[in-house]
């Protein structure tokens, strides 16, 4: 199981803040796209994403447990 | 603590507080704050959102990285996050160093590196409608180099 | 009264309150703070002397610099003289612009013009004496333009 | 008669933070003369100084109830 958080416009987007996905093994690009197939959450290939609290490449193997955190540009400050 | 993200009202001089220190002779604060107009447009107030567990684990990084680059530096970050009203406080950063050339340079290193790497984001109200800042558009990756020139100024 | 000489402890959130405003997205201050060790010596205190009433208008001609120069600028400047112990507060500026970078600029420019124009005299007191700092040894005539390098960083 | 104040290193020289001189119509290089000669205030000639608490040069002509300040380099912040 992959832990998945939604923030900002995104949340509103996913009508969601978080899910839980069965996958493991598989690539952050793996679960875009089954995100954006099976749940119709699209515009994930252009946001960054985090694994675990730090931003992670596109290629990265999710693991049971992991938490993945897609990031929309940020604007603090 | 010297890196927080908050849904009270940010205390200045605690944030200064922390980074008091016998060998600086210098602290420079940035306080950023709600301002009503942005491009002719009137903000009626704010809303910041954080992923508040890796936020406060970018702050921390970007202390250590102005510790590496001015070694005798103290550094304390608080992000508000919640509504904001006109003229609140949202975020201070404090760093205190020997020298002022150092102190406003580590200050504004924070800034800018905040509006890069810190997952906060805000939403703007208008009279007319509200959106999240940032490119919602989908057209723009995350910026991992330094900001554009207009960001700078914003 | 934005430009202030005084002999007691600087409230820093004072000092700011006077800048705030609803077209301010940034307020940047500089604290400068006593510290220990300059050149490798250790400081036991200072103490700082004005020509007060001088030194008030050269604070609020500071001021109005900065508002020829960045017109959306709020500014307050508050001096303490007097006995001053390690890590105590000198020098408070506050500058308040509508974007970050004026506010860092401006508020640069006033410090570096406090150490040209204000008359404000520090003495330092060491285990092994007195001096006043500035250039006493009658070499060098009062600097009508920038500081040198060296000045900018102590 | 013209006011004259002494400040830091100076107030120290001087042994003393203010003084009244009798002159009208002469400069502030007079002054500096006078004080120099009469009363062994040295090293004022490349100090500057104030007229009325804002700074002025050597040939300014001083008038009755002036008040002359003498500036070392200056050391707040």
């Amino acid at each position: 199981m992959i832990k998945v958080l939604f923030f900002a416009f995104l949340k509103e987007a996913a009508g969601r803040e978080s899910m839980e996905v069965e996958m493991s093994g598989e690539t952050l690009a793996d679960l875009k796209k089954k995100l954006s197939q099976e749940y119709r959450i699209e515009n994930l290939e252009t946001v960054m994403a985090a694994v675990n609290e730090e931003f992670a490449p596109d290629d990265t193997v999710l693991e049971e447990g992991d938490t993945v955190a897609f990031i929309p540009p940020v604007s603090g400050g | 603590m010297n890196y927080e993200i908050t849904r009270d009202k940010i205390d200045i001089q605690d944030v200064i507080d922390k980074v008091i220190s016998r060998n600086a002779g210098a602290i420079t604060t940035f306080i950023g704050t709600v301002r009503e107009l942005t491009h002719g447009k009137k903000t009626l107030h704010l809303f910041y959102e954080s992923y508040e567990a890796m936020a406060v684990k970018k702050l921390e990084e970007i202390g250590r990285e102005i510790s590496e680059r001015w070694p005798d530096a103290k550094t304390a970050i608080t992000h508000r996050i919640g509504k904001l009203e006109i003229t609140d406080t949202a975020v201070v950063i404090a760093v205190s160093t020997p020298h002022r050339d150092d102190a406003y340079k580590a200050n504004r290193y924070a800034i800018e590196r905040i509006k890069e790497i810190v997952p906060i984001w805000k939403k703007e109200y208008w009279d007319d409608g509200e959106e999240w800042i940032g490119n919602q558009k989908e057209t723009v990756a995350y910026p991992d180099g330094r900001p554009e020139e207009n960001e700078l100024n914003d």
